[in-house]
Formats: C-alpha cells, structure tokens, sequence
C-alpha cells in the first residue's frame, strides 16, 4: 500500500534493527539525505547498508557508520578521500565491507527485484573478488556467479512523484533508484514535488508506483 | 628479433599527459562509443573533435556526456564517475545503473581508456588495488568496463617513480581484468597487447632498442611484425 | 473430518461466469495490483469498483490498464495480454517486456487470476497444455504469473464437460506450476489449496457432502478447521 | 555505425541466410510489418526467428514462415486462432519449435544485451519446459538454468528517433523492441518520425542510440 507521509522522521520510523538498507545516490546526486538524517535521529541500528560508496565528508551516510550504527557495508567504491568515518571503523575492525564491483552491484540489485536466483557474468573473473565464487566457461569466457542482494529497506530519492506513486528523477540522480526501489520489500522516496494522478507522462514514468511504498515531499 | 626503433620513434621527447591524452583522442575511430573511465584517461575529451563524432558515456547513467561544467552550468545531479559536475550534450540520455551497466557489460562500447598500475604482456590489468596491507579495496567501475568494452585502452607512465617497468611479464598487483587490454599509451611509446605478445607501434624520445632495456619481456616493432 | 455444510453454502445455485467473476473481484483487497491473465479472468475487470483502488498489470507492458476500448478508442498500439484493445487510466505507467515481467517474476504482483485445466491438492496448477499428440503448444506468460504473484486465484468451471472434477489429486496435464495456487473460485465451491489440503471456503447450489461426491480428494470444511 | 536509411529494402540487404533474426511487437502493437516484408521480399532463408507469436494471417510473419524462409521458430506462444501457416509447417514437420515462457524470453533477451551468461529462474521449474535443463534449490525454491539469447539482427518498431538513434515509442508498442535492440549485433528501427538531435528529451529516451545501427522512415 502506498501512504504519503508527512515528515522524513516518520516515514522512517518504522525500519528495525538489523535491516537491510539500500540507500540510493552516486556522489551527492541522488542521495537522500533527509531521510539518512531521519534513519540516523530514529535510532535504528546493526544496519546492512547498500550504497555505492561508504560515506563522505561528515555528513548522511558517514555519520551513521561513525555512530556506529553500521555493521555491514555492501559497496563497490569505499574508498575515498573523505571517507574518514569508514576508514577509522574499517582499520578498527568495527564494520564489514562486501566489496562488489559496481556493475555487479547494480545487476544484483536488479536482480533482486526482478525474481532472478542468481546468474553468470564476467565482471571479476580471474580477480580476487571472485574468489571462493563458483565459476564457469561459457561460450569460452570465464564467469563467476552472483547472487540477488534484497533489502528490507530502500531510501531513495526522485524529483517528482504523482498520487500514484509513480516516480521520476532527475539528471545522473536517477542512478541507483530504480533498481533500489524494486529490490526492497519496502520502499521510501523523498521528492522535491508531488503531482497529481494523472500529472506524469505514463510514457515516461521511469519507477512504477507498484514498487514505491511511502512518500515524503522535501522541500 | 628484428628492432627497427627508427622507423619506430615518432617524437623526439617523451610525452606529457596532455600530448599523451591528445594522441589517444585522435586514435579514435569517428562515431565510436566511448567510456574514459576516472582521473588521467578524462583528459582524453579535451582532444576530441566534433567532426569524430564520439558519444562518451559516464557510468553513473548517461551517454551524450559533454565537457565540465564550469560557473552557473555546475548541477549537483549531472556529475560524471569521478564526481565531478559535467555538463549535456544535445542527443543525451539518462538511464538507471543497471541500464549503464548493461551497456558496459553488454560489449556495446568500442573503447574505455583506463589508468593502470601494470598491464601484463597478455594484457591482464591491475589497477584497482595495490593490494598494501591495510589499504582499503575500491573497485567501482574497473572491473566491468575492464571485461565488458569491445577495446580496452591503457594510459600510464611506463615507470614507476622507482624506475620499474609497469608493463610486466606477469602483473604483481591483484587483477582487474584477464586478457583484456588491446593498448597501452605510456609517455615512452605505445604498446599493442594481446596473446601473441607485445607490438610497439611508436616510440617518444627513445629507440626501441632503448625501450626494450626498460621492460623486462621481449618487444616486437611493428614495422617488423606488419601491423 | 466434520462436515458443516450447511454453513458453507452461501448460493441456491452454482454460480455463471459473471457471478463468479463478481466474486473475484469482491475478495480482493484495495489497493492491490493485479494481473488478470487472458480469457474468462478479465471478465473480473467489470466488477472491481472505483473504490477498491486496484492497479491491473498486463503483461505486454503496462499497469493501471483500463476497461476494454470501444468505437473511437480503439488504439492498435494500446492491447491487452489478449491482444484486444483497452485503455488506459489517469497514473498509467508504459515498461519494456524485461521490466514487465521483472514485475510478474519479482514477487510484486498481489494477485493474478488464471484459468485452469486442473488443479491439485497442493496447489499444482496445470492451464497451459493439454499435452495431446500433435497439439501444438502455447506457453505465454502462464509460468511467469504462476511463479510470481503472491497469491495466484484460478477461476474455472469445477467439472469438465464430461463430469470429471478439475481439482484433483496430482494434475494429469503437463504442469504450469508447482503448489502455486492458493484459491481456486469455481461455479459450485470456492476451495482454498496449500501445503495442508483442500478447505472448502463456500459452496453454491450444493452441500459439502455433494461436493465431495464430485471431488476425488479429501475437502475439508473452512468451518471445521477455522479458516 | 548509425545509419539514415531511405527504404525498408537497403535497410534489411545486409541479412544473410542462416541468421539468428528478432522481430519485436505483441499481436500488431509494435510489429515491424513494412521490414518484415522488405526480409520477405529480399530473399534471406534458413532464418532462426525471435518474436513472441510465430506469425498470424496471411501477413509479415506468417508469410515468413509461409514461404519457407524461417527454420526455427523461438517464442511463447505459437497457437493462435489465424497461426494456420505455422501450424502446417510444424505438423509437416518442416520447422523446429523452441518454446519458452515468455518471461524468460524476455529475461534471456535482455541478458544477451547485458552480457549476462545465464541465470536461474523459478519459471517453469518442474514442469516439462524445464526437461533437461540445469536446475538447483536456491533460498529453497527450485530454480532452471537459462542462457541468454543473442541474434544477429533485430527489426523493431519505434515512435520517433532522433539524429542519434534515440529511440521512444509508443504505449504497449514498446514490448520488446528496447530489449531486442540490445540483443542483436545490428539493429534496424522502423519509426513514424525522425526528429533533429536534441529533439527528444534526455530524460525521456526508452533506446539509447548505442542500440541502433539502422533507421528508416516508415510512412
């Protein structure tokens, strides 16, 4: 069921400890940062966090891997250089990384949304991210095999929503919303403007409202 | 072996980063999609013509990507893999990271240039990882740009600070892609790669016969070998 | 087993196409996204109320797909799973075939409506093949729904023309699915199937005893088990 | 490459007997009618065919298969009440019939675009489709084995394309024509219009050119 929520804080109410959390964004487009704040206010913790990097600078997702409150992170690009926050619990051994190439991030993640079990692909072959990985030769290439990651939680960002939870986004911000969107069982967007039924183009609705579960207009 | 460095040596000084970006650029086939990676392959766009008609893709969910954004055209969400603000050309298109991705992997695009730590005689590529205890891993893109681009260009020093050679028998480093690079552009000459060995097409400020004492696996001249 | 007939039958007489159809569409829940297969399902389109709220998905790539089109609205480009014209509503979205079946195969569909050959005990459902020499199969989107709607609703007739029950011990018919179904709406009963057996939700024209005449498996009595 | 072309007949020439050949379009929607017939007429055979249906009437397909020119059919759903030309040849045993669930149809076409080597699916586990297939349990569901499925070329149907080969089309159309695209090594796009570059909206494009190799107007 959808539900148009009024405030970030209670639109993230509702996600437990120990989740899986996908946060969407690339750099700072598309990252929702209001509804991190409001994930880091709420107090949830021994979160799975799914993001392509590990936080930057001091702030959203940084803040809540220096309170702690992240045991895991699933990322392709931690490395930063303003990832302190990531760097002094990673050197302290206070978090997990699960590093996957971001290709193969972003087709798990699709995967996950769209029933698939798993599958073959070439990305890391012959790396040691592959190792322990069940490989095979197809068509004369090597493959190694990946699976779907789920998530209880996506928070993700969008430009416009209408009355039916159709979402579109904006520029390279789009990235990982999508796909985040469809992969989680339960789906939070913050938008800059909620339009109504009928006030998006269903030629160019990019995230079917059937995948978006709470809205939250950020100003 | 037969070194004809003459015929070879087609600058008398070793390239800088911007020569060396522009000699890439102009080896570009018209037309052709390209994806030039993060850091010192980004240059490669300053050099490229309208005529060549090249359509760059970004990673993070566009092709038709145009120059950096300077001033008012800077837009937090139009930024390329690096996280710098781009700006858009006429023709662009945005997609998801699947969708990106999917070009990627899906073989669709003709070249990615790459910086590197070593590429190996068979084209193996190690540059995501140095693989120091305690350094903490990054892979981004690397490995599927690495697999999935129909060419695989390298850019790079040939030496290290120390005076190694980074184009090895066998890379050190822990691998980004096996077999996969086609050529490597470094400021002493540019090495064709593949599984019959390494082809030296042009040398910069340097015999080949000089270039074979920096690197430690058998060179073949071009001129030699036809190609 | 404890039958309870009598407070099962819910009908004096077994229920037309439209009757059930009307039923169907009442046991949904608002909001929800449906997907309504082809054939006698869609006839539940005509019931569903404005209230309800309900999305309809069709597979060829479309949700919030309206009723049938007529006269002028008729859009060669805008059909159904059944290749006939419809419309389509305010909050409309258009997709490519891989994202609409990444909806179906996904789990995020709430409920599809299929028809049927048989169904078993456990829920098998068998619609797509009747597995005759020479007949020429047809598979369309009948696995992909059954293997990914949360729930998966068969409407069809409880008998075959010949008298035999479709509900049955283990499917004789090529199968569609495996312990996929968990309803099953026919003219004279509406059955409830899982893991645990066959609960009998209601009757129409018939008491239980009748209908376990028909039926050559054990039914148990919604009533009796306190569903 | 991206080509303008001027007829539907230079635009299939290049098609060589014995190609993998996928036709997009559900029912009409989306069906390249006027390249099917310029393939018809130009004369390419031994052809293996991609397309949901196996042809209806006495139109594009149908006469396809009609003539002689299709050895094998790849599709969901073959039967139709006007499919009669297909039904001859299956039952006198002159083409061969590969069916498959048309999700994994989908799924199969769009890895072959994503470079994807397989993948596990739940659809048609346990039942006759999935004989001789790889299978395995995966989070305790029963999962088959499928590979993707590339061809050599793949004549779709779009609304507009623009100087770049963008790609949008229009309404249940869209079908499969964005997936085949990617799928097959040169591409032809019948479309309505052509528009200059930057006719289209960025955010909005469905086929990124990349897919496109031919463009041809179709009045």
């Amino acid at each position: 069921m959808l539900n148009f929520i009024d405030t970030v804080g209670e639109a993230v109410a509702g996600i437990q400890d120990g989740s899986t959390v996908m946060i969407g964004g690339f750099g700072n487009a598309g990252q929702p940062f209001e509804l991190i704040d409001a994930l880091l206010d709420g107090g949830a913790t021994d979160l799975t966090v799914v993001n392509n990097n590990a936080g930057q600078g001091d702030q959203g997702l940084a803040l809540l891997i220096k309170e702690g409150r992240v045991r895991k992170m699933i990322c392709s690009f931690p490395r930063q250089s303003d990832s302190w926050h990531f760097d002094a619990k990673y050197h302290a051994g206070e978090i997990e990384l699960e590093l996957v190439p971001q290709g193969n991030l972003a087709e798990r993640i699709r995967a996950a949304g769209a029933g698939i079990g798993g599958f073959f692909t070439p990305t890391g072959y012959g790396t040691m991210l592959a190792e322990g990985k069940e490989t095979r030769i197809i068509d004369g290439r090597g493959q190694v095999f990946e699976t779907p990651i789920h998530a209880d939680v996506a928070l993700i960002k969008a430009l416009k929503a209408d009355g039916k939870g159709n979402l579109v986004y904006r520029k390279t911000a789009r990235n990982f919303g999508p796909i985040m969107a469809a992969a989680a069982k339960h789906t939070i967007a913050q938008v800059s403007e909620i339009v109504p039924i009928g006030g998006l183009d269903p030629e160019n609705i990019v995230t079917p409202g059937i995948y978006v579960n709470s809205i939250v207009k950020v100003a | 072996m037969s070194l004809q460095s003459t015929s070879l040596q087609t600058r008398d000084m070793p390239l800088g980063r911007d020569d060396l970006a522009r000699l890439v650029a102009r080896d570009i086939a018209p037309g052709s999609f390209v994806n030039l990676g993060i850091g010192q392959p980004t240059l490669v766009s300053n050099y490229l013509t309208e005529e060549q008609n090249i359509t760059l893709h970004t990673e993070n969910g566009m092709l038709g990507m145009g120059p950096e954004a300077k001033g008012d055209e800077i837009d937090e969400d139009l930024i390329n893999a690096g996280k710098i603000p781009v700006t858009e050309l006429p023709g662009a298109s945005y997609f998801h990271h699947a969708d990106s991705f999917a070009i990627m992997r899906g073989g669709h695009l003709d070249i990615c240039v790459l910086g590197a730590f070593q590429v190996s005689a068979t084209g193996d590529l190690a540059n995501w990882h140095t693989g120091a205890p305690g350094a903490i891993p990054a892979v981004g893109g690397a490995m599927d740009l690495a697999s999935g681009a129909k060419d695989v260009f390298v850019m790079m020093t040939l030496l290290t600070r120390d005076g190694a050679s980074k184009l090895v028998e066998h890379c050190t480093y822990p691998l980004t892609g096996v077999g996969c690079v086609t050529r490597v552009y470094t400021d002493k000459a540019v090495f064709l790669t593949g599984p019959d060995g390494v082809i030296v097409r042009e040398t910069f400020g340097c015999t080949l016969e000089e270039l074979q004492e920096l690197v430690p696996l058998p060179l073949q001249s071009a001129a030699a070998v036809g190609v």
